[in-house]
Order: C-alpha cells, then structure tokens, then sequence
C-alpha cells in the first residue's frame, strides 16, 4: 500500500470531462452545420424525390469533409476517434441534419473494404461512396433465414472472371432506390452453413436483377426484396477470397459498427424532444406520464454515459463483444417506449397522419418505426440469449 | 350476481361473429382501403335486415330494445372483424341519441356524433346528421350545412374528417334532462374498450397461428419458450379485461353513478391489453409482421386510433385517480359493485 | 333473427348485482364479525405463541359456524356457493379478522376427505378439523423435486395394516407447529413417476417423525421440512387405495382451491390500505407513485371481477382449469407491486422491523411473503408455459 | 474523456475485494448476526492499516487523498461483499466532513453521521462522535451526550439507532462555507447508490451460480430460456448503472452546480438495478432462495435498507423531475457532461 500512498496524484485517471480541444472541435461542427443544415426537412429517404434530396446532403456533408468522419485522412476522412464520433453526432442531432442514407456504406461496406479490398476495389469504391455517387442497400437476410443468418442460399457460380448470381434477399434495407447491393452468396454449392460463402457487390441496374419494395408499418419502401435471375457480375466485385465471406461479414460487426448504427445523441433528442411535448400539455396529463417521461430522459442520458463508457474502453484497446446486445435491448425498448408516451400525450391527434401541432406527424412516424428496434438487427430475444450465455455463462441447452 | 351470457345473447353475437367472418375479410378491407369507398352500403343493409344495426333502437321504433351488455358484446366481435364500416358507433353513440330524440332524428340513416374526446367523426360524409357538442351542450345539425374535410387517419380503414358549422343557428339544440355530454363519453370509452377487446383477441390469434406455423433453428418459434411467455403476457391482460368492460356496459345501462369511473377502468385497461397485443404480437412475428403486406397491421393500426380516442390514456386515469382521492372511505373490497348513491 | 325480436326481454340474463338475500346475507356476517373478531392483532402463527391464538380464532369462527362454510352442512358447514363465499371472504377481510391458519385442512384435505374418505376417516377427521383441534401442514414437496411433483421419493412401506413410512418431505406450510401432516408417498418401490403413490395422514407426534422449521425472509418457520425414519402408521389413515394418491391430489387441485386460498378481497384490501397510505403522505411523493397506486387499485378491481366471472362459470356448470394460471401470474404481481410501492413510500422507515406509524411493520412483512407469490403454487414460469401450451396451444417442444 | 479506471485505481480496488472476499464471508456475517458482536474492531483495524479506511482523508491528517472515483469503487467492493461495518458511510460521510472540520473531530475514531435522508445512524454505539442536522444545520456531539434507543433493521447486519440530544448547547455548530446539508444527501445519494450497484453485482452471481448448478426436469434450470431471459433482464439493469454512478462521483468531486442532479439520477437507476435483481434473482433461486437459510438474503435485505435510506425513488424522482422543468432548455445530447454553471 505503500506505492499508493506515494503515487496518489497518478491515481486519477478516469476524467469525465471534454478535454479543451474535443471542445474546441465541437464549436467547428457546430458552426459548420448551422450554415449548412437545410432548413426545411428533406422529404422521407424512402420515397424517390426524398432518397434524392438526401443523395444531395451526403453530397453537401462530402464538401465540408463531413461525411465520412471516422475513415482514415487517406480515404478522405478525418479519422475521429469514438469520443470526436460522439461529440460529432450529439453537434449532428442537435443541428436537426437529414438522417444518413448512406449508412450502409460509410458504416458498414466502406470499412470492410478498407481492411479486406483490393487496391482497385478502394479506388474505385471508397470515393464514390463518400462522395454519394454511390447509394449502397444490404442483402445479408433471405426470406425463411430469419434471425439464422448462415441459412443463406442464394448462388454465385464462378465462370471464370465472372459470378452468376440466382436467388432471392429481403429486408434489404435502402433497396428499393439504392445503386449497389453487397451481401453474402454460396459461391461453393457443396457447402453448408457457414462455410462456402463469398462476399460480393453487385449493382442493382444490372440485367437479371429486380428489386420488389416492400412497404413496411408506414407504408414506404424502407426494404426490398431483391431477386437475382442468372445476374453476371464481374468477379472483381468480390471482396476478400472465395468463401471467405462468413468471415467478412463478422469481422466488422463489433461494437463500434453498432455504435455508429445508434449513436446515443438520437435517443437523447427525443427525450428532450418528449419532455417539452409533456412540458407543453402538462394541464391535462395524468401523473403516469410525468413519471414516464422523466424514466425515459434518464434511461436516454444511462445509455448515452455507458456509450462513452464502452468507447473509452475501445479506446484503450479493449473488445466489446456481446456487451453490445445489452445496449441493443435497451435502446430499442427505450425508443419504444418514448414514442408510445407521445402518442399517449397526442391523444386525440395520435391518429393523424399529417398533424403538425406538437410535430404529432413527426412522432407517429418515430411510432411505426420504434416498432422495428425489437426485431431488426438480431431481435431482443436473440439478444438475451447471447447475454445469458456468453456474458452470464448459462448453458446452451 | 352472475357473469354468464343467456344463450340469446350468446347466439346473437356468434351469428354477428359467422356474418363477419363470412363476410369482412382482410382482402375486404384492402380494397376498401385503394377503392377509398367508404361505407358498403349493401353490407350496412344486410346487417340491418339481420336486426344488429338497430339491435338497440327502441321497439317502439322498430329496434329490439337490446342492453348494453349484448351491444358490447357484439361491439367486441366488431372489432376482432376489423370491420371498416361505423357499427360501433351506430350501436353506441347514435342509437342511444335516437332513443332519446327520436322525433327530432332521421334515423334510418346513419347518425355521425363528434365530441371533445372524439372530435372527428368517422364517415362524417356517409352520414345525413350530426350530433356534436359546443361548451358539452348537445346540437343536431344537418351534414349539407356544414363545411367539412377529409383527414388522413393513420387507420386507412377510418374516414375522419374535420368539420365547423357555418353559423350554429343552423344547428338544433338538443334539450335532455340527462348530461348528454357526459352520458357520451362514458358511452365512447366503454365502445372503445370493446373495439379494443376484440382487436387484442384477433391480434393474439394471429400470433398464435403464425408462431405455430413458421420454423426457424429447426422447430417452430412458437415453441420457443421467450415466444410463449411473450403470448402469455398478452393473454393474461386479455383475460383481465374481460368482466371490466362488462361491468362498465351494466353500470351505464343501470344508470349507476359510478358508471364513468367504471367506463374509465375499463378503456384504462383495454389500452393496456391492446398495447402489449400489438408490442408482443408484433415481436412474435418478426420482420415480417412489420410489414405492409402482412394483414396483423390492420388490427394493431385501428387499435391505435381507438386508444387515442374517447378517453386517451392520461384521461381515463386522471379521471380514476380524482375519484379514487374523493371517494377514499369507499375503497374497499365491499364497494366493488355498490353504487355510491346507494 | 325474428326470434330474437319477440324475446329481447329474456336476453338480459347477465346481471351484474347481488340479490337481495346476498346482501342480507352479507349484513349477517357483518353484524357476526363486528362482535366477534378480536380488537388487537393476534401473534404471527408461524410463533408458537401465535399458532395457539390463532387455533382460539379457529374455534371461535366454529362456534359461529363461520368455520367451515364452504363444506356441507352434514359436515357441519354452511354449503356456501362461490359467490356467497366471495362475499363472505370480502366481509372477511373488510373485519380484518385474523388469517386461517387452518387454511390446509378446511380448504386442502377437507374437500378430499370428503370425496375419497371412508365414512370413518369422515367422522374422524372432519369435526376435529372444523373445530381446531387438529391443524394440518401439507407434505407434497421434497428436496430436489421442486417443481417437479412427481418425482416423489419418500416411501410408505406396506406391513400388514401400517405403513413404514421413510423419507423426507420440504416446504411443508404450518409443519413447524402443526398436529398432523398430509402428503403423498411411494407405496410401491419399484413405481416411477405418478405411478405407486399413496395419499397418507401422518400424525406429527408420532415416534420417528423430526420436524426442522425451515426460517423463512421473515425470520419465522413458515414452512418445515419433515424426516420420516421408520414411521409406522395405520393403514387406515391411508386416503383412498393404495396407488391411488396421484389423482386424489390432482381431483381437488382446480380453480376453487386456488380462489379459497387467494381470495380477491385480501388483493382489494391491500390496495385500499395502499391509497390511504398514499393520500397520508402524498406531499413528498412523486408522480410515479401516484400512478403505480392507480394503477393497482385498478389491477385488485379487475382481478375481483374477473374471479366473479369464473364464479358465474363453475356455478354454471364449467370448469375452470389451466385458466388459473392467469390469475396465478396476475395476483402474484400485483401483490409484489403493491408491497414494493409500500416500501417507496416508507422510505427512510421500510427498514423499521418494529414502527407502527404508517403500519410499516406490517408492510415490511407484506413485503417479504410477496416475495414468494411468483415462486409457490407453481412458479410463474411454469403458469406461463400452461398459459401458453394449455391455453393458446402452442407446441411443447 | 475517460471512463477507464487507472491501473493503479484497478489494483487497489482488487486488493480491497481481495481482502474482503478472504475475510468477509456470509459465515461471519451470519455469526455477526447471532453474537450482535457490532464492529469487528480488529478487522477495522487492519483496513485501517492497509491504508483503506483514510483512502480519502487529507494527506496533511495522514490519508491519501484520494478521489471520489476511487473511492466509489471501494464503496461498490463493500457492497459486493455485504460487510457489516460502516466503511461506506466512514468514507463518503465521516471522511469529507473530517477534512473540512479535522481540528473539531477526533478522526481516529468512526464518525456517525444523521441526516434527515437517514435519520438513524448505523453503529451510533461504536461512534464517538456524531454529526447531525437541526433545520439544515450541522452541529458535532460527543456520543455520551446522546440518549440513544437501538432500533431494529430489517437487516441484522445493520446496527441503527435513534438519538435525542438533552440539550442543543451540548452540541457544537459546525460553521462553513458550504451548504453541508446538500453535500452530505449527495455525498449519501451516491454512496449508496455504489454500495446498490455492488449488491446488484452479488446477487445476480449468486442466481449464475446456482441455476446453473440446480438441475430440474433433468437439466439445469439456467437453460430454460425464462430463466436466462429473467438474469438477462438484470443484467441489462446492472450494465446501465456503473456509468451513472461514477459520473455522479466525478461531478461532486467537481463542484459540479449539477451534482444533485446526477447524484439522484444514479440513485434512482441504482434502485432499479438492485430491486430487479432481487426479484428476478430470488425468482431463480426458487423456493431455496426464500429462506433464511440461503445467503441471497444477506444482499437482498441490504439492498432493502439501502433503496429506502440517503434517497428513496419517490425523493430522487422527485429531484429529477423538478430539474428537469427547471432546466428544459439545457436537456439535449450536448448537454450530458455540461456544468450548468458553465
């Protein structure tokens, strides 16, 4: 104990405060966005004219080097680290900026491609991705795999320098007007399981291809259904080596994936959004409501501070694994709940589609999709059970 | 005491339940929905042949004087049915004010009512006459002499609209010894609880059928014991809402003075059991539940609307708690089917 | 439909009142109750002490033939139907007259006494039990049987006209004080399962027999376990025949043994002493408290009429099975709730063993035994999977 | 921004739990029970000697000075172990106040500390001295001067007492700068809201253990997915607590103006973490969990003082929410680390 006694004033470490230059680099954003957000909200990413209006904000966020902040400065990017990448997105959610239609390839396929693609494949991809040229959907699910994603059947042959392509995704998020697909195909007929899958990009203009909406709670498109009929893709759109895919696809659904996914700032501004709808119709509001909101702003501000948390451990060199079902259930149940106390508090007006009083159209619309956080994503169940048996150690069966 | 439905009541209802069964099926009402063709009319007739549109219309008006029991209970069936068409309504807001102003109502046609609690009336423009409320007194007025227009209702099986009278001399006030505005709104929350009841069955029907059904890892997910806990919850609020939506109707039709504080438990707890059908019911299905094309939205989007509704939730319990503080000394288990102006 | 027209008046059957006699029924108790029920609360009966005041109360209740009124009156009781009986339970509790500790023979082995006793077992056993002189305990479970019923281990050997009784019976309710105990035992050894069980009474004072009170959250020997070492007991305290011990156990197990033990009135009363606790101190209190008491006022209201529901159905002739366990879930959560609020409102005083003010010692043990409703008669996860297999038929495996 | 612990931090907490696990078993906790032996003075004074109980005394009176972080983190150990003696309350009551009045109070003895969050001191008989509120102010008495009633928790383990002084000028006004009345109930927020986070993290191990280990229907009961459901569901509750706390320790360390806020905030999550766990971890351990025999009790029935004693969820909810309307503009995502003074 003696070493403590002498050494106390190394002793303090953990700091729970903004170092002067994160505050610093949050006026920068702060400043940019309140020139550069649009003030009028851009129609719904999952209608033709809005999915174009936001092509153009990935293209306005490139401009001002905002748009791939977390990619190394050789690909264009300002290699945030996770504590910049909050404080980023609290500055994002505060300006009220356009949701990301480009999240599925900043987020997911651009930092695969970073640490598995080729040369060529970098050069050809990562720019067009940042610059929004190119709009990139997901088709990791088939239809009867469910929650079971290495019950995947879709084909690509190889014929030389080429991939032909059969079979069927679904719940591709952004397909219905997106440019590119990238997804896991059984390029080994033989194989089963996880084994025998390749990872490969293929464009959704290309012949053979059909992509089939599919409307959901709202009634847009926000998946498709994409049928592949003999499609022949270049084998130069494949990332890594054949049948290598399972292992691609894993290697970068981490914590900081999922973090990037859900960034806590969005659960916070709706939590402020909610306590000034309660704080503006209080008079005739019963006492559960003021009790719920207060609950959610708390559980919003729980969830924000374990964010910063887990970050600060990544940033120390530690994995965060499984933890990141335990945030998974929580945000999601969290979001829920949050829109079912508005719509609790709109009352009368919780049925109208387009009410702008106290945003009540904004809010529905957060309703109908609070409903998907359960299930997309592994749903909660799946997310308990990796809790219980890979945090917890309860046995399997 | 007893809690039993008579045959009659039970066969009034499961030949309602067979009527829409045969009849409002989910294709039925998707094509509602792209016709946007409002009322049925022919359905609307061949229900009122059957005797249900007027089943409590005086007799003396050609009805059968039903209680309010059997309407909930065929309000209830109503609702597991999904039916678009304003029967609810009819059975629990307008016949009851035809009742009361026969002479004054034209009532072979359909009676559209708004109210603070519901202030846009479903079908407004299918119907001849409104009744609505200014300050909670009561006024007819013909639909011609009113300026309406069309909302969007997140339910596409609802056709609400906005309205204003151009000048309320145009409108008849209505004189009644009873507080009608009152007498309406605990008639609203009760017929919403009902919908809802009956709504939260269907919901967990579906569950049920598609859980069985669809396999994943190898066995159906129904099977799984998260999947059959989840449906369990469901089913345990479910059973729970039963007898309070019962008692409610009886109290109404018993004139009781606790009516609106049983109405208020009864919509309270209907909310509940509807939320945690739609939440888990939902979730049972998986992606695919969230899904435009998968018929479970139907249900949980007209549940929606009747929990905003006739009594939203901050409402009924506010209303519950008031009378909890006032009526204190008359709590306990003793009270549960006193009328406290005994 | 023309038939309907012509009868609408026989169509209100439904009727949502008491008779007159069920309220001059309930005026008699009343009026028996106001003279009767002691003026100061008796000692817990899990003491000694209290196990014999509680055995005066069982006596007095018998002279005004309140003892038994659910049993025939051959058998000295009042042939109570099940609404009368709720109404007798809601003046019960309205008198706040003292618990049964007499609950396992009056409501347990009475009835299947009744049912399966020879007309000796009767004449013995059932006056002695109306009248206190013998209470029960109850031995159906054993260690590492848990939930698990049928894997009784503990023998009944068969020499002539005794049994030789061996074993080990747990969780035995009043045991540490109790004359006599019920239970099931293996009567023949090679049996597994449900098979070769006998239903058999055995006298607590007899040669052989140890009781070791088991302590429970309070501190008090709710329950006992009981040794069984080379008991010898007559074959005629043997209920029934020989193997016959599993369906007797299971006959009397339905819907109006659950209701007898856990009467609405005890939840509604609970709930109103909860209001009142709560208007006492509502001016420290936050808004959460105020709903959760609302909410539970509500919950006790619907679990009463919901029992009156399933009354109506058994006195129609239905039977009530797997049903029970909604109400099962329903009421053990309400009373843990209820006890829970109690605890936030006490505050600073919910660790006060001993403090009257606000009745917190009696909350505070309200609190520990509600610990245990989702935990005995069946746990809570096992209610579920009857709900969900029985009820809703969804597939076991 | 950094929410690790440092090494140095790590390697005296573990040596802490270190010692606790070797020395505080349920064993001698349950013999502290029977022999109502109050403090272990010889296991105080080996804390004491490996520098633990003056962690986060002034170096200038022979401590260490150590932050409220650290010391969080020892409090949360103690709450792990489910120890008897008052080295909570000695570190985030007694120390600070010795700090600032080390001239009035013989710190070589444990201090007692009342307040009206926690009106009945534990182990006032082991203390000397006691420091107490009379309308927010704080005075300082010697023990002797008391009339004191022993009290009887629902935690054996916990020796509480009421005290009456015969006469306020037996009693010395402690003079300061600060509002010590607010400090001690965030000091007391906290520090119980660690020791709550500790038990949680205790109990939910104990359940781990034994249902993996108990088996029924042949197989251990932690594969039934209910039971796995219901440890994840704490689990989750207990993930969502350890940032809270330490935030709430690092503002009042601070001087934070939002100190209060944060203290309430990790109480009022604490609370939840612990009450979860209590249920859902008893619910596991089935009957055997209800009995005294078992040892969950010891943590289940501290965490019982615990939630209702230095804020109970009524106070700290109360706290929250009155901020909150307070502060609406100041609510968002950039707001999280803000001192609203900044």
């Amino acid at each position: 104990m003696l070493l403590l006694k002498k050494e106390t004033q190394n002793l303090i470490k953990m700091k729970i405060e903004f170092t002067e230059s994160q505050n610093q680099f949050r006026s920068e954003i702060r400043d940019w966005f309140s020139k550069n957000v649009p003030s009028k909200p851009l129609a719904s990413f999952d209608t033709k004219e809005g999915f174009e209006e936001h092509r153009e904000w990935e293209k306005t966020l490139n401009q001002g080097n905002w748009s791939m902040v977390t990619w190394p400065t050789e690909y264009g990017g300002r290699a945030l680290n996770l504590i910049e990448w909050l404080i980023f997105e609290e500055e994002y959610y505060r300006a009220n900026a356009p949701a990301r239609v480009n999240q599925n390839g900043v987020f997911l396929l651009g930092p695969t491609l970073m640490e598995y693609g080729t040369d060529d494949q970098k050069s050809k991809f990562l720019s067009a991705m940042a610059e929004g040229d190119h709009i990139w959907s997901q088709g990791w699910s088939e239809p009867n795999a469910g929650s079971d994603m290495a019950a995947i059947r879709a084909t690509a042959v190889r014929n030389n320098d080429t991939f032909i392509i059969n079979g069927q995704k679904t719940w591709s998020s952004r397909a219905a007007f997106a440019d590119w697909t990238f997804g896991l195909f059984r390029s080994d007929p033989e194989s089963e399981r996880h084994r025998g899958l390749s990872f490969i990009l293929v464009p959704l203009d290309q012949k053979g291809v059909t992509v089939r909406p599919i409307p959901q709670l709202d009634g847009e498109p926000g998946f498709a259904e994409i049928y592949f009929d003999n499609v022949e893709v270049d084998a130069s759109c494949m990332i890594g080596d054949e049948g290598q895919g399972w292992e691609i696809a894993m290697a970068t659904a981490g914590f900081e994936r999922g973090l990037m996914l859900r960034s806590p700032a969005r659960f916070q501004e709706t939590a402020s959004r909610l306590l000034k709808l309660y704080f503006d119709n209080q008079d005739v509001l019963s006492p559960s409501i003021a009790s719920r909101v207060t609950h959610c702003w708390m559980q919003a501000e729980a969830y924000a501070l374990n964010i910063y948390q887990c970050a600060s451990k990544v940033m120390a060199g530690d994995k965060i694994g499984s933890e990141s079902s335990l945030s998974k259930v929580y945000w999601s149940n969290l979001d829920h709940e949050m829109h079912q106390i508005a719509m609790d508090i709109l009352g009368i007006s919780s049925e109208l589609k387009n009410e702008y009083l106290n945003n009540a159209a904004s809010w529905i619309k957060g309703y109908m999709f609070s409903y998907s956080g359960p299930i997309y994503a592994g749903t909660n169940e799946i997310q308990k059970n990796i809790i219980s048996e890979r945090l917890l150690g309860m046995p399997r069966k | 005491m007893n809690f039993n439905f008579s045959d009659d009541q039970a066969l009034f209802s499961e030949s309602l339940q067979k009527y829409l069964s045969d009849n409002v099926t989910t294709k039925s009402i998707r094509e509602f929905w792209t016709d946007n063709s409002h009322f049925l009319s022919s359905r609307w007739k061949e229900l009122e042949e059957l005797g249900f549109i007027t089943a409590n219309i005086d007799e003396s008006n050609g009805g059968m004087s039903l209680d309010l029991i059997t309407i909930a209970l065929l309000v209830e069936k109503i609702g597991y049915s999904g039916m678009p068409e304003p029967i609810a309504e009819q059975l629990f807001l307008a016949n009851p004010l035809i009742n009361e102003f026969s002479s004054q109502i034209n009532h072979n046609e359909y009676l559209a009512v708004a109210h603070d609690l519901a202030p846009h009336p479903n079908f407004l423009e299918d119907s001849k006459q409104l009744i609505f409320f200014q300050d909670q007194n009561p006024y007819l007025i013909d639909i011609e002499k009113l300026k309406i227009r069309s909302l969007e209702s997140n339910d596409p099986s609802r056709s609400i609209y906005d309205f204003e009278a151009n000048n309320l001399d145009d409108a008849t006030k209505l004189e009644s010894k009873k507080n009608l505005y009152e007498q309406v709104q605990n008639y609203g929350m009760v017929m919403s609880s009902a919908l809802l009841l009956g709504l939260s069955k269907r919901i967990i029907d579906s569950a049920k059928l598609y859980t069985c059904d669809r396999e994943q890892f190898g066995k159906p997910i129904g099977s799984f014991q998260a999947v059959k806990h989840m449906l369990a919850d469901v089913a345990i609020e479910i059973e729970f809402t039963n007898a309070l939506v019962y008692r409610a109707a009886s109290s109404i039709q018993k004139n009781c003075s606790n009516a609106t504080m049983h109405a208020a438990q009864a919509k309270f707890q209907s909310i509940k059991a509807c939320e945690i059908a739609s939440k888990n019911g939902l979730q049972a299905h998986g992606a695919m539940g969230y899904t435009w094309e998968m018929d479970l939205h139907i249900f949980i989007r007209k549940g929606w609307s009747y929990k905003g509704i006739w009594g939203s939730r901050p409402f009924v319990e506010n209303l519950v708690f008031n009378n909890l503080k006032k009526d204190l000394p008359k709590l306990g288990a003793t009270y549960t089917f006193m009328d406290n102006n005994d």
